[in-house]
């Protein structure tokens, strides 16, 4: 469904709603010349890149928060087969918010004075422009609107016409899930549009916008999914250590991505009894 | 005597700049757990928020993520990116923010982007985030860090988020929102800024350590006024609290002290 | 035969112009009426959006007002209008939207601000609400009106919504997203424009009208085909919803036929 | 607490929670040279301007919707009494989300050919401007950003420390709410803080926000609350017609709004009876 060479908006934030079957899924599909437009991500950043399906992106963030630096994208940066396009998180919410509406760019006040001004990647003179403003003379930065080919949303509930739900943060997903051309949702559960209907609020993704959804059940492991499951402290430490090294990495890479057929079978790889352990309680929400 | 780790001299010496009811910006990690003991301790009535879209969040247990649904439990709205870093940060309504570097210059300009030449870098880090957007428009800055001679240098390899630039003038030049660094926190020392140049100043000398101490781990010229105190030591209270927030040491490094 | 009131005529007629599945903007009054008769009739999945922030409504009497919560019961989004102007109209994503108007000219731009000179108005009318952003970027325009020839005039006293503002390439100039006006309708007849000179043409008469009536009630040049048909007549299974949907005969004046 | 000659947004959006009891007070208190910056609003503004409270706006709508011109409005404007600088809908939706992200302006795509465009009543140069994009060199319309010394916002329910929490559409008030100085919230009632934070979702307005809360039940007479109460279609429609003339209207002023001492005098001149009946029903909110 994705063509090599495709952009992807990519949702979640943090340890919350990353689509990181997705991401697997690109790998098993062997997708090649992905651009991601993100503020931040982190466990599926680590395994695109570390399988060579991304080789550019524009983001803000990359690491796995409070457990380190991203190892994968280090090494591959390092090696020079990765290239970032460096921007600050309210830098590219603000360039989703203005793909969503259809306007050529939007104008904010950071950046200025830094590096991310002074230097650009790739895109040259199109990464942003710092200007004066027309109506009071003081200096703003305008940074390009992004309109991807795909974006790709991870949502708790969806009904068959494709209402997408999200509870706890957004994050950058309200305008994500808009500035694509296409929008893939992976939902983990389908629920009847009765329930959609009563609580129209929660409704972050009207179904107008909605191309293909997924129904993909702990689409975010070992990440977490607000209300449904926790993170998995225990195999994302294990994780974060074996890309420590390209070989470890290569070993992970084989088995639970490459080697399991499809999300399904990673899942039963894990372990359901384990999965369990992580379903959420209520009314904390993990 | 109160035992404690140089980390929990950090986090405990940096929850001291906050002030109740604040707005302060949370983030993950030491700055989180800073941020966190202000409010269990002398600071009860800061809002804390996290750039994923937590405002007056409540955490029970320390969040391992600015978007961990533990920052959800208790907090008085969930909205998103667009609410916290444009109508709350741009809009100067942000206190204190928090933000760590890899390294540090003497106008407390900061690097968290890449270590090495920008064309062929040698270790990409974690980039801005909302760092860029904390340092351009909290209305106060504290920087914490861990102390190294790489890390205080006379030129970042890359300035990703602003302090003071290049000194007086400079963040007016750009019309920012906030007003800059204004304390840097390590496991040796604190520093602040001279009015004046808005250069790096040493403001206190954690126990165990000299004012040559610091000296030999800044690669720049430090301002050394006449007068350097010792730093307060961190009370049991706040030890007892901080292992209450992060019991599988995660932040505090196995083994708590 | 089927009984009818003239306004009656007018909502079947532009109800018609409605496909099915189309994302359809709503408003309130005839317009409102029209589309609400389309998903009733003959465009059962039509996604109809109300600009104050309902998607998808499915309202079971006609609503007063664009924010009426009668929107909201069955809705499957209740979001804000910088989704529903923003993203949704701005980034080209409905098809239809339907205008009223105080006056109109032979290119389809629409006055709803002021009868009389800018300086020193005569009558303020409601002014553009989300009137200009609809004719600026719905896909398709359907302009309602009652027939007057004071309403179809050669010079607007005011240009508040574009049609095809001066002609070939106006639209172009502005890089308008949609695609402006394709059919107005009034009590009197339908028409449509001219796709070489982008000016108004006559499309059908309504019955008991003649060309003629027409021609004496536009104070342009109007342009007329060589076959003029006659509109066709609503069916009483319009007549029966239109009034289910208004019992209290808001829109259709009452008495209803 | 609102100084003469200040500049309000005004919330609410057509029938749908606008601050008619804020706006009645103002009259009673004799507010004078007011300017309001709003979407649209109705009664509300019928009120304002025919008090002589409100002699300019920018604003993109006036009427009472379904049931026709703005009478009070169409007599003060041909009086020469009231200015009315003309935007559309999005034009001001996309001032406000500009004020409230404290950036100048904001560019939409809305306005350009037309009379909104080549005319102004009072901004002159600083009404909008349009521009050739600098990345993509079509034509923009950059529209600046308001900042009003107050934002008057119409909430169901507060919590103590402000926490507002809105049901159904937001409309502009999301925006409109952030871009003000200060922030002044009528709530039809006050609810525990735990209910609040039961549901952090609903918060569109937290409490950091809020300068002041008025407690004020059926705030928005004879416009509706969404699940709270309905319009009151029999009281409007005689509003509607007084204001045909400015006898009856002066009339109504004198005994609707001068002639009560308060907010809570008018309710029971309306007759607890008769709002009792606009009660709203469950689930259907009206």
């Amino acid at each position: 469904m994705v063509p090599d060479g495709s952009g992807l908006f990519w949702g979640g934030f943090g340890f919350q709603r990353p689509p990181i079957a997705f991401a697997s899924e690109l790998i098993r599909q062997k997708k090649r010349n992905l651009t991601i437009y993100t503020c931040g991500s982190e466990v599926d950043l680590e395994i695109l890149v570390g399988a060579g399906v991304v080789p550019r992106l524009e983001i803000a963030f990359v690491a796995i928060e409070a457990l380190g630096l991203a190892n994968n994208m280090r090494r591959r940066v390092a090696e020079g087969k990765v290239e970032i396009e460096d921007y600050s998180n309210l830098a590219m919410a603000m360039r989703f918010l203005g793909g969503a509406l259809n306007v050529p760019f939007m104008p904010l006040r950071s950046m200025m004075g830094t590096d991310m001004v002074a230097k650009s990647r790739y895109r040259g003179d199109e990464k942003l422009k710092v200007i004066d403003c027309p109506f009071t003379g003081e200096k703003i930065c305008l940074v390009p609107s992004i309109q991807p080919d795909f974006s790709i949303i991870h949502a708790q509930r969806v009904d068959m016409s494709g209402n997408a739900q999200i509870d706890g943060i957004v994050g950058e997903d309200l305008e994500g899930s808009r500035c694509g051309k296409k929008l893939i949702i992976l939902a983990e559960e389908l629920v009847d549009e009765e329930e959609i209907r009563f609580a129209p609020e929660q409704t972050k993704i009207p179904a107008m916008y909605v191309d293909h959804v997924v129904i993909t059940p702990f689409a975010a492991h070992p990440m977490m999914c607000h209300g449904y499951y926790d993170y998995d402290l225990e195999f994302l430490q294990m994780f974060h250590k074996i890309t420590r090294k390209e070989e470890t990495w290569q070993e992970y890479l084989d088995t639970y991505i490459l080697g399991v057929e499809n999300h399904t079978a990673y899942l039963d790889k894990i372990g359901w009894s384990r999965l369990n352990k992580l379903k959420a309680i209520k009314p904390r929400g993990y | 005597m109160v035992e404690y780790s140089k980390i929990e001299f950090l986090a405990a010496c940096a929850s001291s700049h906050v002030r109740d009811g604040e707005n302060v910006f949370g983030g993950t990690g030491l700055p989180l757990l800073a941020a966190l003991l202000a409010k269990e301790t002398h600071a009860r009535n800061i809002n804390l928020i996290s750039e994923a879209g937590f405002i007056d969040a409540r955490p029970r247990e320390v969040p391992l993520s600015v978007a961990d649904t533990r920052y959800y439990l208790g907090c008085s709205a969930s909205i998103g990116l667009i609410e916290t870093l444009g109508f709350i940060l741009q809009a100067g309504h942000v206190d204190v923010g928090f933000l760590g570097a890899a390294q540090i210059d003497e106008y407390g300009n900061l690097n968290t982007t890449y270590i090495g030449p920008y064309e062929s870098p040698k270790v990409r880090l974690p980039g801005s985030g909302g760092g860029n957007d904390i340092a351009s428009s909290a209305k106060r800055l504290i920087i914490i860090m861990t102390h190294d001679k790489r890390k205080f240098v006379k030129q970042l390899d890359h300035l990703t988020s602003p302090g003071h630039l290049e000194g007086p003038g400079s963040r007016e030049k750009w019309s920012m929102v906030g007003g800059g660094p204004e304390v840097v926190i390590t496991d040796m020392c604190q520093m602040d800024f001279d009015p004046k140049t808005l250069k790096i100043r040493l403001m206190s000398v954690h126990p165990g350590y000299t004012v040559q101490n610091v000296l030999d781990n800044v690669m720049f010229d430090l301002i050394i006024p006449n007068d350097v105190p010792t730093t307060d030591e961190p009370t049991q209270e706040q030890i007892d609290v901080m292992h209450r927030l992060d019991p599988h040491g995660v932040y505090l490094g196995k083994g708590g002290s």
